[in-house]
């Protein structure tokens, strides 16, 4: 594990976000900042996937597609049978496990800036699995709130008993429609026409995020605050279960998929890292009782420093030490 | 002297993405309309710090005649009842043209 | 005890390009100062999403003292006479340091 | 008429914002984004437009600006007279005529993107008229509503009441502020000094456009829920009045300046299009009286949407066989 | 009919920068949680436009229990004596769920 | 004195917002986006700053350092005597001299446009004493505040009070946070590994400068309605001042550090400008006893745009005639 890895600009920036807010530094971020950045980065990131599903091979995407939803569906249900055979409540259990079966944008692109400052190739196929893998988990989070709360709750007329308004919310999530939407027109649009705002989302791109890792590494840093309320168990788990998603991922991306060390290490960070924009708000809506506080915390505080300062370095070691 | 009427102000915080649930409210009880500002804070819910969807409040504000206070109030209700963090308080009220506000 | 004083809350859910014609009204009035919230909203004036200028409000505020409150509203009514979209609201409060606000 | 035409950047992200309005999704924009974006393309606009002048011809010039002072005088005087016939009362009528005198900045901009996907060349006069066609439909608003008040009003002191301060306001208006002001530097500067920021306004803008048109398009799907308070005769003149606009647009591009297949689908979508930036907040100042759902429900929900997915094809294929 | 409880809202109008001693404050009182939104505004201090953290305002608003609130508006109390430009002013409201608010 | 020089994006634009707000036009920016373009500029020149320090000559780099120190401990003390000898409180004398000892980033990039535009090189050490120049004059206005308040203050509960919290809050200044953490990741990170995000943060700087500078035009306008309360004496200062800072930086660019005339000029600016991002917030809290209005009304109302539309050239003007 070679330290001098992580002097890459994501990393540092995000280091730079999260010391400031450490040492109690006054630096502030206009809130809307961070929201329009990740609305940047989520179309760029749909684009570059419908750009690459275009000349996809057909059966490998398929592949791809299907190790996706495995994750996406297993991930979670792993989470909540650890949560709740710590004996965490169902409900937050359920929620969190959504989290952990869906991934953090801000991870993956950190592994792919990684990947090229050491100039390590990677299969495209994780880009498209990515903007697969919001949906399932926000599914699977609503099947367990529901299984639950086991008929508890009396009202029927309250949308979040009714399953087909909760599924369509996992489909119409904002950060599902910005990935997909910019998908289907990365693969629609004409190279030509698709060249006259790529300077707009690919050329800039890295910088964006630098950006956004600097705000994310403050929000990060906010929420050391909130350890005590979530509790030992939580921050264990908050660390155990990003290796288990990435072992699940090294797995998949080198035994099913067949990947090289750096798409390998992709696939991975989707199986390690934990939502913390598309999934906060749909569990809002579809478990509002649990706590925001534990899954922000540990998605937000816990996992995505510990990914990107630990996580990916220390992944991308096992992975060359397992293709060796 | 320029007339003024009493009225009754219910004051929302919640997170944004109640924002569709709460306008409805206000449109189910016919209120002549409502006022929403972005918000940030902290609660039994965490720290809401506005940058990230999942951690924004917004400040919900509705303007109704007292008569229909309890109507609008019950239907609030029912969303904490659900399990949603909602900091609700409401506040004696004077408005310019009552007939603005209970049509 | 820390001595509190009555006062009255002035707020004003207008369109943003109004916000000009507010706070000349405070300063007509010699009010201590002002202070001016983003908002959005819907009304009788239709949807305020905020996005775009002729769609956003502000929610303005001004504490006056009691005895200044009508001369107040008397010029906040004649923009309500040419027509303008406000909806208006007073609430009775207490603040610290009477003198700041009756300057 | 080419769907395939439709496939472009700009109007797929318009597209795809209006869906997710209208499918319901939780996607939210930062309300402060889109008015920077707007801050952002009108100076690139403006920039534009100096360049060009830098470079025209004085005659072209002048005619052009004629020809836009005539569609800005024009076209809110054959809205008025169509509102006013259908029974609207006289202040609504004058403040929706001026929108249909202003242009739509987007709309514009999607007219561009559209010809340069298909390698259409254009003249690049239109861009001058754009900034021109502010003033002169604000004006008719006034004069119009004016008249329409007809001495109602007592109160002289009010600032509405003088004409100086509303022509003022006319051209002090914040978006020709811009437009002219941005006008004015790509006029004055010299090309190697403006090429510093040539990376930010040139290079960027089509990508910029694609994220304005998604959050338009969002915002033009909020306003369906408003058409019901229009009513059936103002939605109709909200796609009535931008065909007689291209129209006039189309016979003075073609007729009067002479421009070819490109130039004339500009005049028509300067002639079609209404605004939704500069002049609603002009209007609330200078016709309070006037419903802003009205206007913005029309110009915003109605006609943008129409002349972006339907118009500019439409007319495209008009002027093809005009000119053919 | 849905039973509310009267408590205090405390609204401090203050520069940006002291959000932090702000929030301090209503932690170290116990409160339930406070909820801040950006303003603009002008008063002794000046023009204060939101565009430059030196010249934008916030708005903090603490709901407190009645007999809580002299003592939070003691350390408010302390940061005006050290000379910060606040405008302080509480108003009575009441709340759905007293023990939200009183924990 | 060339006024064509003058003609350049970033003094046009500001010349623009500047006058937008002089007429009273309804022009608005969002408040946020200046905060956004403000983190923007400080990680670009903190950025630039670290590329230069990483291939600078330790001894010019040191010496540089020791200048800025200089500068910045000294400007504040001058400014300081001037404002106590022209009978201001010692509190509102502390805050003013903090501004003046601390550097406005929006003049010093104008300059350097202004040097690009005529094609004068400059050296790069200049960049990196801005960084420097925060600190110290956030110092010396807190020690310039404690001195003067003698003890009367008797809560020695008062975060204010404990110097050693002070200096903390001078080091962990947002603005410095940026400048510094910025240079530290320029300085450490591989050149291959910065040049991802370099057309973000280079290729777009003088374009985003220029939006900033809008906006900071606008800014400065606004504070024209605040003459009055500073009053004659005030105003008269932050002419006055930038003068004296001119004079000195000047001296020093020349005589010790031995710069060209680009270089010179800089160093002239640095001593010239007044900050308006980094101090104020932190005298808020340090000298709240101070009153902004003073602060802010000299810094951005009268020294910012002395320093763009007459300082710069002028500066220039001596100082070609020193080297000639
Ligand atoms: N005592 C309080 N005063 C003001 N705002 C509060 C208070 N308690 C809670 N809030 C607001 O209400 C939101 C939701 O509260 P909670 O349900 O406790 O998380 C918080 O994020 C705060 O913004
Ligand atoms: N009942 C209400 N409660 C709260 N805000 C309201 C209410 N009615 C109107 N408003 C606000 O006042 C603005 C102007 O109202 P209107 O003049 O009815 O369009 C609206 O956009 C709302 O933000
Ligand atoms: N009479 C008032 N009404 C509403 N807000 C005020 C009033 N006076 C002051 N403020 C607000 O309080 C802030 C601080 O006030 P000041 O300490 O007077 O500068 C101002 O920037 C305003 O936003
Ligand atoms: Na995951
Ligand atoms: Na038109
Ligand atoms: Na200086």
């Amino acid at each position: 594990m070679d330290v001098s890895s992580l002097l890459i600009p994501a990393v540092l920036f995000f280091a730079l976000g999260f010391i400031a807010q450490v040492i109690r530094s006054d630096l502030k971020f206009p809130p809307d900042l961070a929201k329009a950045l990740s609305i940047y980065l989520l179309i760029g990131i749909g684009l570059k996937g419908g750009i690459e599903l275009s000349h996809a091979d057909l059966g490998h995407a398929l592949n791809a597609v299907a190790a996706a939803l495995v994750l996406g569906f297993g991930l979670p249900i792993a989470a909540y049978a650890i949560l709740v055979a710590g004996r965490l409540d169902k409900l937050n259990a359920s929620a969190i496990a959504a989290h952990y079966g869906s991934v953090s944008a801000g991870t993956f692109l950190t592994a792919i800036a990684y990947l090229q400052a050491q100039q390590i190739t990677f299969e495209s196929y994780p880009v498209i699995m990515l903007a697969l893998m919001e949906s399932p988990a926000i599914i699977v989070g609503l099947l367990l709130a529901r299984f639950s709360r086991n008929g508890a709750r009396g009202e029927d007329d309250a949308r979040e008993n009714h399953m087909g308004e909760l599924l369509r919310d996992a489909f119409t999530n904002g950060s599902v429609m910005l990935l997909f939407g910019a998908m289907a027109i990365g693969l629609l649009v004409k190279p030509a026409s698709l060249a006259t705002i790529t300077p707009f989302y690919e050329v800039l791109f890295m910088g964006v995020l630098s950006l956004f890792l600097l705000e994310m590494g403050m929000e990060a840093g906010k929420r050391i605050g909130e350890f005590g309320r979530a509790g030992a168990f939580l921050i264990a788990f908050g660390v155990a279960m990003p290796l288990i998603g990435a072992a699940a991922g090294i797995a998949i991306g080198h035994a099913w998929l067949g990947f090289g060390e750096g798409g390998v290490l992709l696939v991975a960070v989707l199986g390690a890292s934990a939502s913390y924009i598309a999934v906060p708000p749909a569990m809002r809506l579809a478990i509002p009782e649990a706590n925001p506080s534990f899954y922000l915390t540990l998605s937000l505080g816990v996992t995505f420093p510990f990914n990107v300062l630990v996580g990916i370095p220390f992944y991308h070691y096992v992975i060359k030490n397992l293709l060796a | 002297m320029i007339p003024t009427h009493p009225m009754k102000l219910i004051n929302i915080v919640a997170n944004v993405a109640l924002e569709e649930r709460l306008s409805e409210i206000a449109e189910a009880h016919l209120t002549s309309g409502y006022t929403v500002l972005d918000a940030r804070g902290a609660g039994s819910a965490g720290l809401q710090t506005g940058a990230l969807e999942g951690g924004s409040n917004i400040l919900f504000m509705l303007i109704v005649p007292a008569d229909r206070l309890d109507q609008v109030l019950a239907d609030v209700e029912k969303l904490m009842k659900r399990g949603h963090h909602l900091a609700v308080f409401i506040t004696d009220t004077q408005v310019l043209r009552r007939e603005k506000f209970s049509a």
